[in-house]
Order: C-alpha cells, then structure tokens, then sequence
C-alpha cells in the first residue's frame, strides 16, 4: 500500500466509526420542562444538530451544559453508543 | 455523602450530629455555612430540583479536594419547597489548621453555587418561577448552541 | 456582648440559641467558626486568661465595623480549663449577602487571633504553661520597651 | 513679650504640664505574674523609664502592648493623671 491509500483507509476507519448512529436518550433537568427523548446519533454534533430544529429546547442550548453519562463533557465530538445518556444542564442555583 | 432533605433543614439537629461526629477527630476548627430563605422579592419561599448522580460526583471530587488540603466537607440541601427565613442549605468544612478551614468553606461554597446541579425556583402567588437571572451557566455551557 | 464562660463551650446549644435569635432577621447567610482544644505535644488541654474590659470594647468596634458591611458578628469564648476535644471558642457572623459574611468571618477571626486579649496556657503535668509561641504580640506592643 | 519669650513660656507650660507626677496603679495582664503597683509618672514616659529597673517586669517590655484606662495607646507622652490605670498586655492567643 502507498502512503496516501494508508491514509484514505485511516479517513474511512475514522469516519465509519464516528458514522455509527446509535439510539441514545436525551434528558432535559431543571426548569426546561420537557420529557427526555430518544435520537439516533454517532456524537454529540450529531445531538446539537438535531435539538436546533426543536423549538422548546434550542433557546436553552445557549447556556446549558453537557453531561454523557453524568460526566460533564467540553467536546461536541463526544462519541455516543447505544444507551448513551446525554443531559443537558440549564444555569444552576444552589443554596 | 451529600444528605438531600425534602422540604426545610432541622438546622440545629445537622449542625450539633456533625459536630458529635468528629468530637474525636482531632479537627481545630469546624466552620458551618447556613443559607436560609431570605423574604425578598415578595416570594413566598424557595423550591429546588436537584440532579442528584452529578451533584454526588460533584461531591466526591470535592472530599477528595479538601483531604489533600488536609480538610474535610460535609453539605446538606433541601429538595422541594422551603418557607420564608428556613433554611435550605448546610456547607460545612474541618481541619486542623484555622487557615486551611476559613479557606476552605469560601471555595467550597462559591464552587458550589457556581457548579452544582441544583435549580432555584421562586414561589409566588401559587407559582413555581425559575430564578433564571440568580442563575449560573455551568463551566462549559453553550457546548451545544454550534 | 462577648459571651464568656468558665470551662468549655456547649457549642450546639450556643450555636442553635444564636440561629434562633437571627430567624427572623432576614440574614441569608449564617456561618459560625467553632474552634476546639486539638490533641498535640502531649498537653491535657488549653487554659484561658481574658481581660475583659478590652475584650469589650474590641467586640464593640467589631460589631459596628461589620455593621458598616451589612453584617451582625456574635462571640463566646471560655474562660479557665478545656479539656482535649472539646470548644473554646465561637465567633459567628450573620449577614443578609454570602460575599459579606464569608469575608467577614475571616477578618473578624484573624483580627481576634491578633487582637483579642485572652492569653493561652498549655495544660500538662499539673502545670499551666504560657503558650509563648504560639502568641502574637498586639499590634503597638514594645511601646515601653525605651 | 518677643517671639522667643512666647516660646520660652511655651516650653515651661508644657514642662509644667508634664511634670505634674501623680499616683498611677500599673496592672501586669495574662501571663506576667505579677501583682499590680503603684508608681509616680506624670506620662508613659516616667512609667517606662521605672519599670526598666523591675527585673521581673523588663523582659516584657519588648512585647507587651500597653492600655490607658483600658484603651490602648501608641505614644510614649501620652499624659497620666491620678488614679489613671495602666495595663500591660502580653503578646496573645485567643481561639
């Protein structure tokens, strides 16, 4: 094999991986008041995607942060499998 | 273990089993935050929904924070409805050293309005509202806005 | 008023007795530092010499400083022996902001520490030994040194 | 009178004023094992230039800080009068 068919095989292996779509559940906490649902999704640019067409919950996705199995995640390429949990956490209030 | 309570804490009864706790655990010093339902507003109290699986890891990374600062923490939170001048809320640090404990409660306690999952709401005139502009985003928020 | 008393502190009655009188004060923040006699150099316990008068009146511009800061500042200290693993000393500070009594409790113990003029003896053997050095002298002191 | 003699009898009055030795009860606090005495001193002055004769009290000079009447002073001319009381206050450790 050449260098660049190393290469195109690398680009495909990744892409393949990142392409499986999996069901996972999306909880919406606190004030957004709405019912977790299901989405098919290989990561969570896959989520945000998605949630911009829904018009309840796109104003929240400003300023909610993000938790993959309630792990706080930083990365929108957060890879995402079947049964993955993804909650969206609106601005927080304690005390 | 953060201890969640439906409704009000029984603040003298946390405040007196924390401190017969460590009687014997060589600590100097032992500082209890208590935050409590202030009349403001014209509410008539305050309600919370706690996520409760990230406010425990939330939790854990914290004990483990105040061990290496040779301390030790403790919280207590309502879940639910809290009336007007009750409390809601118990932060509470012990350590040897005065310093390290004074500390200690101050990081804790802005850490945790900053971070824990816990959702304020005002009651007023039958309704629970959402205290949005008091509110935090979480460190990282916005992830999803693309 | 400083509260003082002979022996060790009854701290979840004084710490209860003081949540109670500030219930209806509006103060969302209540934070109470308890400090208590640690197990160290072998000694059987601390002993407290207090000089009232001036003990009074640093109390006095205490409580209108923290007045000034939105704040209401509470103390009780011991008076004579204390055994190992029990209270000497609550100061406390209510505070409708949780900034405000957060940095009040800190000043207003680091400024007693410095300024407060009760003298610590160790208890050990029989004997009551001054706890030079672990002492600070007053801010001022040496004026007659010449 | 000329300027120099205004001065002059400035300088009596303040002597004068000064001068006037009265009985003061100096108090030793804390851990100076010591009963209280009672001395001549018109200041903190006269009060400091005899207690450096005590061997007892002198090794707390250094750092003992020093009330008028329990309030306390910063200066060495701060006046005293008759019955005024001086306390000594060694280096502290409340808490």
């Amino acid at each position: 094999m050449t260098l660049s068919t190393n290469l195109a095989l690398a680009i495909i292996t990744k892409t393949k991986t990142y392409g499986v779509f999996s069901m996972v559940r999306i909880e919406f906490l606190g004030p957004i008041q709405k019912a977790s649902i299901e989405l098919e999704a290989s990561s969570l640019r896959d989520v945000a995607n998605q949630l911009h067409h829904d018009k309840e919950v796109r104003e929240w996705l400003e300023t909610a942060a993000v938790a993959v199995n309630d792990t706080l995640v930083a990365s929108l390429d957060t890879p995402l499998k079947a049964g993955d949990k993804v909650s969206l956490l609106p601005p927080v209030c304690g005390g | 273990m953060v201890e969640l309570y439906d409704g009000a804490l029984d603040v003298p009864t946390i405040l007196q089993r924390w401190y017969e706790e460590e009687a014997m655990s060589n600590y100097g010093a032992y500082i209890p935050f208590i935050g409590t339902v202030r009349a403001e507003d014209e509410i008539d109290g305050l309600s919370f929904d706690i996520y409760e699986p990230i406010l425990a890891s939330w939790f854990d990374a914290w004990q483990q924070r105040a061990k290496e600062a040779g301390a030790l923490v403790k919280m207590a939170h309502s879940r639910g409805d809290v009336p007007l001048h009750h409390s809601s809320y118990i932060a509470a640090v012990f350590s040897p050293k005065r310093r390290v404990a004074l500390e200690t409660i101050d990081l804790f306690v802005e850490d945790f309005k900053a971070s824990a999952p816990i959702w304020k709401y005002d009651l007023k005139d039958g309704e629970r509202i959402y205290a949005k502009d008091r509110s935090t985003p979480i460190s990282g928020s916005g992830l999803l806005k693309g």
